[in-house]
């Protein structure tokens, strides 16, 4: 294992330590009762009167998804353990520390554990403070299902995130962001491969093994096994793999613009992601798709994981004024 | 028979064994997830039953139900995740029955266990043949039911039976694709490979009969 | 090989081509004549009178060298080839495109190969075009040497660049933005540990073996071997290992502000990073050091290696001014 | 002696071995390096000796110093690194005396090379015992002078003793610490190690050795 720990138990606890210290300016933890210590909140949202936007998930993907907690995007954030939902408490103080009377949002990757926490956690603030939540779950990564609605959320979760909080923070009401929610889910497909597992804390070691040199097209990001798996081949026919089920799964025609993620699951460098990203700009100009602005680098992690996921979101003008809406957090700041 | 109980010291006898369990079978049951999951399931049991462990103590002076709810909770609270609110739930629901009770009758236990499996077929929306838990406890406790009421066997045989009926049912999980939880991604690919849950079920339904008088 | 790469003669040229595509609304590529596709330019810049800023060294580092170009940071990187400095013409080439009429700042590391390229890259734009160059090299690795200015650059590389280039944008002359080049530097001190090596395009490998569970003290971000190797401790105690001879290094007292960096050097988890920032900050809260603002992430990298580095940068106003300075660039931006 | 003659055709041909040499070598001369350096001498010489080699047809019409300004001019450029301005100053310095030639004498040679040798230590500010690619070069042409002009040996006979004094300064590298280049900040580990750059140079001077006639 590289990894520097302490003992695997604490893991969650002494990086959310770290980070609300590292991060001061922008974050605070929601410590007492519910929240369990598991709930980093947005300074910047504390006197802000509208819809409150709660992402989440379980740890190992950061930046996701306390990363993306701060002024234009996300009011808080609820910390699972690692590969795992958060508890249904702390979801519902988070609700509670949020909410300014108009409701809130829950958003998160579309996995069975997830869904039964945070619904408890929304539950619970209905039938206790009557503040009404609504979920929207992020479903882009095409591969894991025929059926949109049972796709699991992967990077895309970014651009989900980033549009429905920008949502809010112009001061639309809950069902406007929840259509917003909805309409940026639809619009964003995602698909990945991966060379290597991620090492789980808890083991010391990898989740699974991965002999040097193979690759799994379509795995997920907590390590769940993808469609094939191959000898690693160059990094354009790779793209070229990932390309085509992305495309295939919208109609995408000539003209079109997109928004672009090459995606880093963690240890693959931003050098080969921009040689990737090469790739991925050749065939979208050969379809006529016009790159409208890209974003490279590591968004949603799976830890030290070995792999790359490209993330394509079809824009309107909506879209567009949604995901260039200024923002300011601790792993995505835009002017 | 009639006169077969239950005792609280039995229930944290349980708890306490559970809580060994979750150490001891940690790798095994995170390896078993790690085929067709996340790899955590052992690591999940553990974080939850640690804190089990670390407070049991002072819930010894509760009623059995009481005790229970605190397991649950500890379980919900500390886990999070599939098995959080299932495993959680189980235990929340388990005890209610046995609301300020110090010693329970062999057909509360039965009822007491169909709580539990209740809640968890009511949250995972799940039913037997989707390769999840319920495919070990739904089984077990109706073979319990059955084979107590109806066969008239001794409460310690009829565990017995019900373990084996949850063994069996976790076996069946085997050859199936999954219809709920991680695995159901994988399709084929979730075939020949037990649900890890399903595993931990007939586990902890074994320390249940284990401890038995 | 667990990478996505194609020919690795052609890994440098394809990184490019997909980086100023990617961030084609920061930076452009100069391709003509002595840059030879090498200098990767701010747009920002171009119009605005005032010391030029380049940085350069090696690929193989990124977010450094390339990813700190744009609008209140460098004006310009020189780009070498996978740890190995520039030639000199595309160091020629950037103060070509740069200077305006004020001279230019070169700023790398301090590494043999780099000082020769670039300054015989500084010698011709003297000889042929009579511009200054003025050249500051950075010189953060404690562990490097014993004489300060035997030491290599690292992560602190990320200060030096920022805060130089703030001063040459907020308008100072050629002599003050040097003065604030220096001053930096000489406030900066950086050591990491490695956990592996880096992956090598070119042998398909990494650069040496490592034994898995392995650590190595002072290891140079291009795999240059370090002062100690040993088994991985829990990284409470590796950071006390790596902030002993950052404190001693300098005098630090009871009441100093330092902007802290925890950086990965590849591989290492963001959320391992926090766990290490939550030591740093309790090493400097006893030492009665103040954490001014800190960094979390992957700011220096070597490609894939596992591995961590923590730099501190000790304060003054001028300093934390120049640090502060907004900036817009695809991998650092502040508002 | 004096008639002896080392034309373009003998140039041209050191360049096309240097480039077989480059591919050749490059995982011994990156591991080398490896060891005390970053791992990248092969590569950057197989870069620099390919861009040689992609070029060298169309610069065969040019006198002997464009030749090697050329080639020189192609590292220098392509490489990068400390290698780059080293091999590139050394190639560029060392067709100077031969300008306008089409071939030169021995004593032409000599002085090529000491023209080489001097742009390495004047760029690396490097002298023998630094553990660099001076400890192969310099003792080199000290050595051919010596022996060519003052023991009055044959030309090839001269260039072996050369590439013997060359390959026992690379071999002085082992147990010594470095002074220049990246093993510099090594210290006490740099011993042990043979450095890269004084094997590249033993293995060029080698090269200039064969195809002498
Ligand atoms: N919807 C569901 N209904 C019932 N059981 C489920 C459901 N989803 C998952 N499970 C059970 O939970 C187990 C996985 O638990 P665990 O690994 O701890 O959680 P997670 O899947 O969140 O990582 C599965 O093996 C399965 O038995
Ligand atoms: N200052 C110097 N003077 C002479 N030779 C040097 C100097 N610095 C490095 N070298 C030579 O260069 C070799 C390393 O070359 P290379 O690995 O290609 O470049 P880099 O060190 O930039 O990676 C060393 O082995 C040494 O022989
Ligand atoms: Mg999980
Ligand atoms: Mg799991
Ligand atoms: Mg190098
Ligand atoms: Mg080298």
């Amino acid at each position: 294992m590289k990894r520097l720990i302490n003992d695997p138990y604490d893991v969650v606890e002494e990086m959310l330590e770290g980070y609300v210290l590292a991060h001061k300016d922008h974050v605070e933890l929601l410590t007492e009762g519910e929240a369990q210590g598991r709930v980093v909140l947005s300074k910047a949202s504390k006197n802000k009167d509208k819809v409150g936007v709660i992402i989440g998930g379980g740890s190992g993907h950061e930046p996701l998804f306390l990363g993306y907690v701060g002024a234009g995007f996300a009011d808080a954030a609820v910390i699972g353990n690692i590969n795992t939902s958060p508890s249904p408490d702390p979801c519902y103080a988070a609700v509670k520390a949020i909410d300014k009377g108009k409701g809130c949002i829950y958003l998160y990757g579309n996995y069975a554990g997830d869904v039964m926490n945070f619904d408890m956690g929304a539950e619970k603030a209905d039938e206790e403070d009557g503040i009404r939540v609504e979920t929207v779950l992020v479903t882009d990564d095409v591969i894991s299902s025929e059926n949109i609605e049972d796709r699991r959320g992967i990077a895309g979760m970014f651009f989900v995130h980033k549009a429905t909080s920008a949502k809010a923070d112009m001061g639309a009401d809950l069902d406007e962001v929840v259509a917003a929610a909805k309409k940026i889910n639809d619009a964003t497909r995602t698909m990945g491969v991966a060379m290597s597992s991620a090492t789980l804390p808890s083991k010391g070691g990898p989740i699974f093994e991965m002999e040097d040199g193979d690759m799994e097209i379509g795995m997920g990001i907590h390590g769940e096994p993808g469609v094939r798996r191959g000898k690693i081949e160059p990094a354009d026919r790779v793209v070229d793999q990932i390309m085509e089920p992305i495309l295939a799964d919208l109609p995408y025609v000539k003209g079109d613009e997109v928004y672009v993620l090459v995606n880093s699951l963690g240890a693959t460098p931003i050098l080969d992601l921009h040689i990737c990203f090469r790739r991925v700009a050749q065939i979208l100009e050969e379809k006529g798709i016009t790159v409208y602005k890209s974003l490279v680098g590591s968004f949603a992690s799976s830890m030290d994981m070995a792999g790359m996921s490209v993330t394509l979101v079809k824009l309107d003008a909506e879209l567009k004024e949604l995901l260039d809406y200024p923002c300011d957090t601790p792993y995505f700041t835009q002017i | 028979m009639s006169d077969y109980i239950l005792n609280k010291d039995y229930f944290i006898g349980v708890l306490e064994d559970l809580a060994v369990l979750a150490e001891e079978k940690k790798v095994y049951f995170s390896e078993l997830d790690s085929a067709i999951g996340d790899g955590d399931h052992g690591m999940n049991l553990s974080i939850g039953f640690r804190e089990v462990s670390k407070n049991l103590e002072g819930w010894k002076s509760e009623d059995i139900n009481t005790i229970f709810k605190n397991a649950g909770t500890a379980l919900l609270d500390k886990v999070g995740g599939a098995s959080g609110p299932l495993y959680g739930g189980f235990f929340m629901k388990f005890g209610v029955p046995a609301k300020g009770k110090e010693e329970v009758s062999f057909d509360e236990f039965i009822e007491m266990m169909e709580a539990g499996v209740a809640i968890i077929e009511k949250r995972g929306k799940a039913s037997v043949g989707d390769k999840t838990m319920v495919d070990t406890l739904r089984p077990a406790v109706d073979a319990l039911r059955a084979v107590y009421s109806e066969d008239d066997m001794a409460p310690k045989e009829a565990m017995k039976k019900a373990l084996e009926a949850g063994s069996a049912g976790s076996d069946s999980t085997i050859p199936i694709i999954a219809k709920k939880g991680r695995a159901m991604r994988l399709g084929e690919r979730a075939i020949g490979h037990r649900d890890p849950g399903s595993a931990s079920s007939v586990a902890i339904l074994e320390i249940f009969y284990n401890r038995m008088p």
